[in-house]
């Protein structure tokens, strides 16, 4: 059971050579994650935290069972760490790498699209169901098992929160950061569909931002009835609408004409009847009354 | 990042796209010398990155020497929507038959190029969508096979424009998309696309936006940051230290870890009565050195009276934040206050650290911010 | 009734106003044909005899129904113009330029069959039902309606070889010349399954030439018992396999290798029980013996 | 068309794939001067379109100038199953640590291109397919895609080639893949591809072939072919006009209408007992000129004794052929006999002119084809 992923989970680590990746490889080992396979091309033979390194999925898959994947490759090298993973149908494919070109992205996901296989990112924490599997770069701590699900567009910002909840005995059933670039795998909507299924979820947060029209989407599936656990939004950046066309840290943060300001945002969801919090501790007492 | 006009035009003009003669004035005196060997009349456009210069009454022409003088003067001495003018553009002025619109853009959302032309050029394209959409021509690319001439054709064709007439446009299609598509852009945009009473189609605006991300396979990006200047460079060598600096307007300087945190910081100033002075995220797992960079960026802004920096450490570590700012602090001259939130990954050392230094840290994100708005307006 | 087209199929011309178009399009008409339309980009508001002229097939939709298309633009436009066939999912599309790259059709044929369209061509004379219709540029009066079907890789001969089947009363259901070019949209084995299901067609005469596997994998159908009806082929090029690597006119008859060679596809078919034929004539009674 | 090797690592080299230092010689001369130049020990290779040299014992070594003048005058003065040595590349020995293969062809009938590697090169990849076929790997190449270096990685370890060097492969697959997509090749297969005792993978040979039809965006073909002379230049010059030809070793010589008759005519020649001279096929819709041409080029032919000209008329009309015989026969010294076969399109006008002239045209082919193999062998 579980969102996209479950404890027994089996994962490869691609990049796993590098210090980010072997870094997040001991502490996800920690988390009891079972990362079974490492691939740096040109590495094989290698170890790493004592998960065997192959220089390609193919070669790694003769020796494990694998299902997923998380990548730490540099953006240059990127497409190809992805285009590999999708090949072999490694579902989810969880990319942390930041300052992929928004073109790759797009090459990335239509091909993922294209073979049924679900991208968790670029540029995102990870996903992590508490207790159980982490396959991400949150720092596991904050995190408590629990029925309250979290989708986030941000980073440090779902830590924030997260603990918030954990704080308040409010724990997760799966926290999802689907990553702050403006074209990525999952997105909001489509993350609310698959709680929506999961019998572990109970009430969702969602944590947008300025950019882009997820938040506005999500807010059209709650209002159609295709959403009918209860939500409530945090959005991030509702004051950064100051100068426009200038990239705030995530590129999702730009906004392109009218689209994406967070009045808009705002707006759909109070339509939807979904409550916005204006302060990140909100969120706890609008979960709790909901 | 948004280029300006000329930077815009320069691309066009790299992939077959028609612009007027043209030459970028940073004083009156470059501008006469322009005016003078493209020839009158000639348009002088302010090159700032936001749009409406129209409406702002910041487009002149000139016919002469003397016109050109006065308005170039102007030109320069002007402040648009906050933005100062540096330089201007001295073009020469077409014979305007009719105005066009052509724009490539990314839709972020269906994950898919878009590309859209109008027979209503020169007014904003919102404002033809809401008052004469069938003059619109809208049109997903698919991704494989790129932008070909049928569907330019079927576009034009489609708003009307049919025949020999309709083929003079298929040049601009291919190449805008073409320059669009290879040079990692997400918005290429011609208001208006001119049709010259000499029969020609030539771009006459240009608004760019092209991806950061891309700057390692577009060498061009790295070119034209550097050739740019002012407000812009700090943003710039800030970035080079790997932090994203946004400059803004207030007296509240604003260092978080985490583009949505820091946002949450800032609106929080927002909320509680502050003004920040920017946005500064130091990105994901930075060391001493990247805070270090961070306070002296924020330092270096003009209004500055209070510095608040939240940091929730994930892969960051508070330790390694710790001993960034007690650097600062013995490095930098550091006249303002600095409130500190830390907590997460390594936050007992993280709090030693400072602590030892007599820098109370505080838990809670709210009470830091409170603590910082206060601050700025003279409290203790 | 009929295989891909019917006497009711209406049919743009793509280059009408070319010389090769125009021409063509007047001996279709006089063949019956239902031209609708015609589309050259740059040329729309004319009349080719009589056929009104639109600048994109879209254009000319609006107008008329429109089923299937022939090109007759220039090879070097010849991608656009196909491309724009296929994305108005017109069916058949005949090709008869010549010189197309390969590479160039290579990207038409894959993008065709994911949308499901057929191709006929290029560098092919098209498809006949005698009698009815005419999709492409063979002399009309060679041809007989009958029952006997012909597959065809050549131009000329295919005239020669159905002018003996005429003048000997073995009429055609129909005849699709598929044209010479090593990759291709519809090739051998698939016209053969086409024929298969076609009530009008009781043999077929499959003209193949050296270069390529179709024939062979032709027979292996036929071999399979996917194909019942009788068949007689006839190869052209036996003796040509004196120079390997030269192009013999149609890149088609390129020797790649050991594949393709006449001995083989010979072998192939008599293993098969289908009858080769010496010469063209042997056609004919091997036809009659059927 | 096929190229030469030294042709083919002129494109390698120009997509970066590593290729001895070498030089082209067309004299003993000339070949002496490369070796000094590249140095010592060299290999000497007679540039010909056909394959198996090495069997031929037509690879020569050399360590000094008394063995590259033997051997280069040997080789120049060679004849290799038909084809004539007219040029051999001079290029420096490499020191070969081991020899394997790779190769992206097209496959027509499953229209993909495809790539093959093997750890055994310097052999026929057949023999190789046949006695050790693990030693093989083939992938199809997605076309939105293309070659990736994890496709690359994933064979080179499905062969046992794994780690470091593994990654000394790769950027001959991406470049090779470079080569052949955007070349418009067909075929570019390297073997042996040699991995020399100092470490380096370097291309030791070259066979490719290049899509003629992609002149039009392929520029250097062109160059190719008019950098190239001899027999060639006559099947060349042919093609200008519009005319396919090939030249062939016998005495009677084939002309017709369409790649398939033509053919066929070429085998009923033989069926017949006759040696067919060359395929000529005047094309679609050829006019008199083209015929004119057609029978101006096969007279050049050394040997010729007979001409058989086969037209069915399609969209080649039988009167415009006829006039263009009677050119031929006015203006052309025509030494030998001609026989005609028409039918199709304007049969009846066409024999008209020819019987004026008082020349009888066959109907049937195989009447035509017997008459003229009788006249090559002395009849009447």
């Amino acid at each position: 059971m579980g969102v996209l992923i479950n404890k027994d989970t089996k994962v490869v680590v691609q990049g796993i050579t590098g210090k980010e990746g072997s870094f997040h490889t001991k502490l996800m080992l920690e988390y009891g994650t079972k990362i079974v396979a490492g691939v740096t091309p040109g590495k094989g033979g290698m170890e790493v935290h004592g998960v065997p390194v192959y220089d390609s999925i193919k070669d790694a898959m003769k020796e494990h069972d694998i299902d997923a994947s998380i990548i730490f490759v540099p953006a240059k090298f990127a497409y190809d760490a992805a285009m590999e993973a999708i090949y072999n149908e490694l579902n989810p494919i969880v990319i942390i790498t930041e300052g992929i070109p928004i073109w790759t992205t797009l090459k990335l996901v239509t091909e993922a699209r294209k073979r049924g296989v679900n991208i968790i990112g670029p540029n995102c924490p990870g996903i992590i169901i508490p207790g159980e599997i982490k396959i991400g770069i949150m720092p596991g701590h904050t995190f408590k098992p629990g029925n309250v699900a979290v989708i986030s567009r941000s980073g440090t910002l779902t830590y924030e929160i997260s603990k918030l909840l954990s704080d308040n005995d409010l724990g997760q059933s799966v926290v999802i950061g689907i990553g702050g670039d403006p074209v990525k795998g999952l997105t909001i909507p489509e993350a609310l569909k698959l709680l929506e299924q999961d019998p572990l979820t109970k009430k969702i947060v969602i944590i947008g931002e300025i950019g882009g029209v997820e938040e506005e989407k999500a807010a059209e599936l709650i209002k159609n009835g295709e959403i009918t656990k209860p939500v409530v939004a945090y959005i991030a950046g509702k004051h950064a609408t100051l100068r426009t066309g200038v990239s705030f840290g995530h590129a999702g943060a730009i906004i392109l004409g009218e689209m994406g300001r967070p009045e808009s945002k705002i707006r759909a969801f109070n339509e939807a009847g979904v409550p916005v919090a204006r302060l990140p501790i909100e969120v706890i007492d609008y979960l709790k009354q909901s | 990042m948004f280029l300006y006009e000329h930077e815009g035009k320069e691309i066009f003009q790299k992939y077959g796209i028609p612009i007027p003669p043209n030459g970028v004035a940073y004083s009156v005196e470059e501008a006469l010398n322009i005016a003078k060997k493209i020839g009158y009349p000639v348009v002088i456009k302010p090159q700032i990155l936001g749009g409406r210069r129209g409406k702002a009454g910041a487009i002149r022409f000139a016919e002469n020497d003397d016109e050109l003088i006065n308005n170039a003067q102007e030109l320069l001495s002007m402040d648009i929507r906050g933005e100062k003018v540096k330089r201007v553009l001295v073009e020469k002025k077409v014979n305007i038959a009719h105005e066009y619109y052509i724009s490539f853009l990314m839709d972020f959302y269906e994950r898919k190029p878009i590309v859209m032309f109008s027979t209503e050029g020169g007014i904003e394209i919102e404002e033809v969508a809401r008052t004469k959409p069938e003059a619109i021509s809208k049109r997903y690319i698919p991704l494989e096979y790129g932008m070909t001439s049928f569907i330019a054709m079927e576009m034009l064709n489609d708003v009307g424009i049919k025949g020999q007439e309709a083929r003079k446009f298929i040049p601009i299609f291919i190449n805008l998309w073409k320059a669009f598509s290879e040079g990692d852009l997400l918005l290429a945009e011609i208001n208006p696309l001119v049709k010259t009473v000499e029969g020609e189609v030539i771009a006459v605006d240009a608004r760019v936006m092209v991806d950061d991300n891309a700057e390692f396979r577009q060498k061009w990006i790295r070119e034209f940051k550097e050739r740019r200047g002012g407000k812009e460079s700090l943003e710039y060598k800030a970035k080079e230290k790997g932090i994203s600096l946004v400059v803004l307007e207030g007296d509240i300087g604003v260092i978080g870890n985490g583009a949505g945190l820091t946002m949450a910081t800032v609106d929080l100033v927002k909320e509680f009565g502050g003004e920040p002075a920017d946005f500064l995220d130091i990105g994901g797992g930075a060391g001493p050195e990247r805070v270090f960079e961070a306070i002296k960026s924020i330092i270096q802004l003009p209004n500055i009276k209070v510095i608040i920096m939240n940091i929730f450490g994930g892969i960051t570590r508070c330790d390694l934040v710790a001993k960034g700012i007690l650097e600062a602090l013995s490095k930098l001259d550091l006249k303002i206050p600095l409130v500190v939130r830390l907590t997460g990954t390594n936050e007992k050392e993280g709090r030693a650290i400072l602590e030892k230094a007599g820098i109370k840290a505080y838990t809670d994100m709210i009470e830091a911010v409170k603590k910082a708005v206060e601050l700025s307006k003279g409290g203790e």
